[in-house]
């Protein structure tokens, strides 16, 4: 069991099959001190929430290989706020429209859907891990501080 | 039906009566199950001409040694997919039709709202065509209107919808199988039961074939795509190809995913069609047409366009070498997303160029290649000998305890029916070997084999063969190599 | 010099004397030659880290094994050709630079012509950097602003100025041959001129060796680049080879370009290391390095890129499997024009991709490839005799005598000291073999079966050999096919 | 010998020494009853000129590989006029220009150059020997009429 400071719900959203980037995240985030809850392939957005309310995990993790991350990912936010965590970090990577599209369009959509950081396929998964932990420790730091208003979703 | 259980699958024909009922159900799974009329489908075969026939050009294919080119393609909306498919025919042989990935999981609705939201942005939102909801209205219109024989790829545990309706509307060619098209596809599908649906498939085709119509079958060969050992594959392919046979198939393509290892590609592609007809003959079928379909890389693609075309043109001299009928082709695109009609003009050209240039050479023949075909079929064999053990000489009800067994078992594959013991890496000549057997049972001589290759790599590499030395290898070729070795 | 006769031309170290009496003339042939300054140049080469260094690359590739990559590139102006080599430069191992086709012929004044227009227009009208225009000034300018080893490489019948200059400036590689460099790129120069002016260049290196300053020499392999049979090339590599080490060159590298055949080209590949080490001991060398250079396909290039890729990929596989120490990379503009920088590193990035696949991968070894270097081997030997015998000893001689008698002769070569007897045609497998041997004095059995392998592809192709044939052969691979048969 | 109707000066301009496609040129125009004096390669302007005085060629077919072509071929045109064969038929082709350039635009500088016909190296020569016939026919009919005038450069 990976550092209980920082746990994740990490799945392949919606009917998408791709089960082996699923299970090179896992292998590659745990033994960084990560925590992850894997749900697999084929998880619905509320599969993905209610594994986060059982777990308390701090992050969703949502892959979506298939090209309709589009269609799947729409909501995702507002179905968390929904269910009561509206706070909680939203890391969404993998191919996730259809077709070759230029990766800064692709960004800025899944952000406008409320996604707080979005990777493409290529992405260093130990780098990832690093912005999970800040990202992460920086919410908790947050969270503990009642008096200060800081903006949660993260900027870049 | 009910839910079939191991102990009642079996590998025996439907009878008519079990199969004409089903049928009623099948059809109103979704509203457009209406329109499907069998004997309008097999008058449409009949007045079709032979240039649009799978079973001929496969023939052709077989008889002159020439090898098919096909591309993957399916967009949202018939008008766009006529489209794409006219503009790829002048440069490949046969033609697909890929379907989107809501209709593999029979949610026709969502595949609904993406036909819709496709339409409303003016691109296809959906990563392939949806059969079902355009109905063989649509199908037939798409058959209409392309010159070349077509046929359905997808990836659908439960298929007899799209079955019925694409046959119906003149598809030639239907692609999957109850293993297959189960393990790598889906996450909570027990196989007994996909099985039992790929074999209503396979007997709505056996019924065209008693009307004369020949549909072509073909298993789906790469499964997971990532570093699946042939025999693993060859075993899927076999199974599923005896039980099509059984329910009066004849017309059957078996499939094999590139490897990457030159001479352990060439071998399992040879191998694969002498082990067809070994096990075909051996349970009584001898009125089928047997060919061969090697798939180009189907793992991750490094996503430098220049890179890829190389992943491609390696897949496309050993698919000739090999000696495969068709090569289902991997495009620049690959690593990013569904490809443009250009990115998958460019495969098809660049796979042409190189089987044109290895179709003018001599047959390729080393020790190597002859030692991998005899450790193949011994390694088919073992596992075939057990599963045919576990269902008491009944193939399909072995195939389902050996999944639950782990005596098959895919790597990499989502299926939960899936054991996931087996785990597979590359050898020092990048050839993929068996790691850790799980319950597969090999001889003990072939897994010493396996063990003293795996430990000339890790000698090589001064490092012990693990897990990690796995995930390097998935991730190779992305990284411009065939091995993941430590830098 | 006066104009050296065959029986004047002799495989003799140049004196210092002569030496230093001609480079008095030659650096006065344009007027860049004033700034030559041979101990400033020593300096330079001493005083350059071994990373620049073309002979540390060269050793370190050969000891590990390794394949290294080297694109071709040269634009007009300075400051464009540090930009496109520094672009480059992440993607290769080597770096060249590719000189104009004017300064190829001493035509400096065209030259400057090209540099001043190129430089109105804004972009390189030259088709590649010219150096004696540029001077010593503007060569070391390059070669401290790349990181690299950098090579000369161009075809140039007398490179004396060229060598100087470049030398100087801390080049350390110098590609061509008076053979190479004359037969397949001029017409009217006379063999006994361009040896002599090549001894000069080699003489010129073996100079800087003497200083302790290895510069790496690479006679030209592919020739006219198109159906060259790989002994034709050979004899020219072997006989360049032995005049340069003469002259006290101690890093060598012999070239052979893509045949097409794969095993051809790995036995070409092969033997051409084997029969360099046999016959430069044999004439008393044994204080030099070798490595051998492998050029993808020559000759035309499909127009369609993606076909050019595949191209290139099989070009990379031959190499590789070969055990070239370096390839010479081609892009996918070939068919049409000098490449930008983005298809300059398309065509590395493609052939890195496929010799770090194959690489990973084990030697290949076949009865047709032992054949073809046993083969390659006989004939060469066969034409090597009779040079020696025509030279009575002296290889030198000998080269200009034989090809005087047709004993060494070029196919579609432009010289007209170049009989244009020797006809080359693919055989049924692709290999290429001879069709019409002119006067080269192949052994008896040898041509036998030359004559055996064309009837065989004749009777496949129900046609006999002629020169429509080899028309369709030159024309095969831009319409891409290896052999050029009838439809 | 060919039809002796039909001659033409065939060669590679300027310092080009690309011969392959030179000799198959010349290999394909021959039997298809196209008289071709071939100069080869490394052709200088007035050495086709030369020839083309010589031997009565209706036509001189310049070829350019190299890239240098632009340079090479500028002031063809007029030294033909100079020299007295104002109205020789001039084709070009090969790869022109430096670099991978749209043809159309290629094809536009040479004709503004003087040539009556351009070419791409994948032209299909059968189709070449129809044209050059043609055009030279067209000329031999043109000049045995003294009293029509007629557009002798080709528009298309
Ligand atoms: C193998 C494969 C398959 C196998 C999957 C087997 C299995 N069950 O896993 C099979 C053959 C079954 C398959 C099926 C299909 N596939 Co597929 N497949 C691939 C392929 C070749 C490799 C995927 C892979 O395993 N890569 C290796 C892993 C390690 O990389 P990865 O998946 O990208 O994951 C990494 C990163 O993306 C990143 N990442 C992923 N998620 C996240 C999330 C976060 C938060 C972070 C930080 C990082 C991250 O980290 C992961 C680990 O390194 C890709 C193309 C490619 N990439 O080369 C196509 C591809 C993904 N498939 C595609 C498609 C469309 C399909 C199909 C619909 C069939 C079709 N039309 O071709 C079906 C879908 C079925 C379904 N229901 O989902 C498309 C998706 C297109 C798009 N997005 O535009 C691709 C891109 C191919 C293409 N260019 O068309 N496929
Ligand atoms: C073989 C070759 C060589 C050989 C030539 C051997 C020889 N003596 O013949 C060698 C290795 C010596 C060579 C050298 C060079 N080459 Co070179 N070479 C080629 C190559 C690969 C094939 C040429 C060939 O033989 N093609 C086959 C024949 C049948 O086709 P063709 O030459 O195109 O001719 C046909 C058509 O063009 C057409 N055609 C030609 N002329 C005409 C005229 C008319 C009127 C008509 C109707 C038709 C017509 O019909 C011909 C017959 O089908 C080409 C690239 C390619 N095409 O793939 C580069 C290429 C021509 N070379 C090129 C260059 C630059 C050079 C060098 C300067 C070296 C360098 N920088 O790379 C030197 C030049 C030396 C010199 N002084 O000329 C460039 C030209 C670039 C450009 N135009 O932008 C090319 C295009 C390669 C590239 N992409 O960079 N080369």
């Amino acid at each position: 069991m990976a550092d209980a400071r920082f746990k994740v719900v990490l799945g392949v959203i919606g009917a998408d099959c791709h089960a082996v980037g699923n299970k090179i995240i896992k292998s590659v985030l745990e033994p960084l001190g990560i925590d992850v809850v894997n749900l697999g392939v084929m998880v619905s957005q509320d599969e993905f929430i209610d594994a986060a309310v059982e777990t308390g995990a701090q992050a969703i993790l949502v892959s979506s290989i298939y090209g309709h991350g589009e269609i799947d990912c729409a909501g995702f936010r507002g179905r968390c706020v929904e269910r009561g965590l509206a706070d909680i970090l939203l890391y969404v990577g993998g191919n996730l429209v259809i077709g070759k599209r230029e990766f800064s369009a692709v960004e800025a959509m899944f952000k406008d859907m409320g996604f707080d950081r979005v990777f493409k396929p290529t992405v260093d998964l130990e780098e990832v891990a690093e912005l999970l932990k800040a990202d992460i420790s920086r919410k908790v730091l947050v969270c503990n501080d009642d008096h200060e208003v800081v903006e949660l979703r993260i900027a870049g | 039906m009910t839910e079939p259980s191991s102990h009642e699958i079996e590998n025996r024909k439907l009878d008519r009566g079990t199969y004409e009922h089903e049928r009623d159900t099948v059809l109103q799974t979704w509203h457009t199950g209406k329109d499907v009329d069998f004997a309008k489908g097999v008058r449409r075969h009949h007045e079709m001409p032979d240039s649009k026939k799978f079973s001929v050009a496969l023939a052709n294919a077989e008889a002159a040694h020439k090898t098919l080119l096909q591309p993957r393609a399916g967009v949202a909306l018939i008008r766009e997919q006529i489209q794409l498919l006219n503009d790829l025919s002048p440069h490949c042989d046969v033609l697909p039709t890929t379907v989107d990935a809501y209709t593999r999981h029979n949610r026709y609705e969502e595949a609904q709202a993406g036909i819709d939201r496709s339409r409303a942005a003016g691109t296809s939102l959906l990563n392939g065509f949806p059969p079902v909801n355009h109905g063989v209205e649509g199908c037939e219109r798409l058959v209409d209107n392309v010159s070349k024989p077509i046929q359905v790829r997808h990836g659908t545990p439960d298929a007899r919808l799209m079955a019925e309706i694409t046959l119906a509307s003149g598809f030639s060619s239907f692609e999957g199988g109850g293993i297959s098209y189960n393990i790598p596809y889906s996450k909570n599908v027990p196989l007994a039961r996909s099985i039992r649906h790929w074999q209503y498939c396979d007997r709505l085709v056996g019924r065209y074939e008693e009307e004369g119509v020949s549909i072509n079958r073909e298993p789906f060969g790469p499964l997971t795509g990532t570093l699946v050992p042939p025999f693993v594959s060859h075993a899927v392919a076999l199974i599923e190809g005896l039980l099509a046979l059984e329910q009066g198939v004849k017309c059957i393509t078996l499939g094999y995913g590139q490897a990457g290892n030159l001479s352990q590609d060439v071998a399992a592609i040879r191998s694969l069609r002498q082990l067809g007809h070994h096990y075909f003959r051996e349970f009584g079928h001898d009125d089928y047409a047997l060919s061969t379909v090697f798939h180009q890389w189907m793992g991750g693609f490094p996503e430098i366009e220049a890179r890829a075309y190389s992943v491609i043109a390696l897949g496309a001299a050993a698919a000739k070498f090999g000696g495969a009928t068709k090569i289902i082709v991997k495009t620049p695109h690959e690593a990013s997303g569904v490809p443009t009609m250009e990115a998958n003009r460019a495969g098809l050209q660049a796979t042409e160029q190189m089987i044109n240039m290895i179709g003018d050479q001599g047959y390729l023949e080393t020790d190597e290649i002859a030692q991998e075909m005899a450790l193949i079929e011994r390694e088919v064999h073992a596992v075939m000998d057990k599963v045919i053990d576990l269902g008491q000489g009944d193939i399909a009800r072995g195939a389902v305890r050996a999944f639950e067994a782990g005596v098959m078992d895919i790597p990499f594959a989502p299926a939960s029916v899936n054991a996931g013991r087996l785990t597979p890496v590359r050898d020092n000549n990048g050839a993929i070997r068996v790691f850790d057997q799980g319950s597969i049972p090999l001889p003990a001589d072939v897994i010493a084999f396996h063990k003293e290759k795996i430990a000339e790599r890790a000698a090589a590499e001064g490092r012990d063969a693990s897990f990690k030395m796995v995930v390097d290898d998935v991730r190779a070729i992305s990284a411009s190599k065939l091995i993941g070795r430590p830098n």
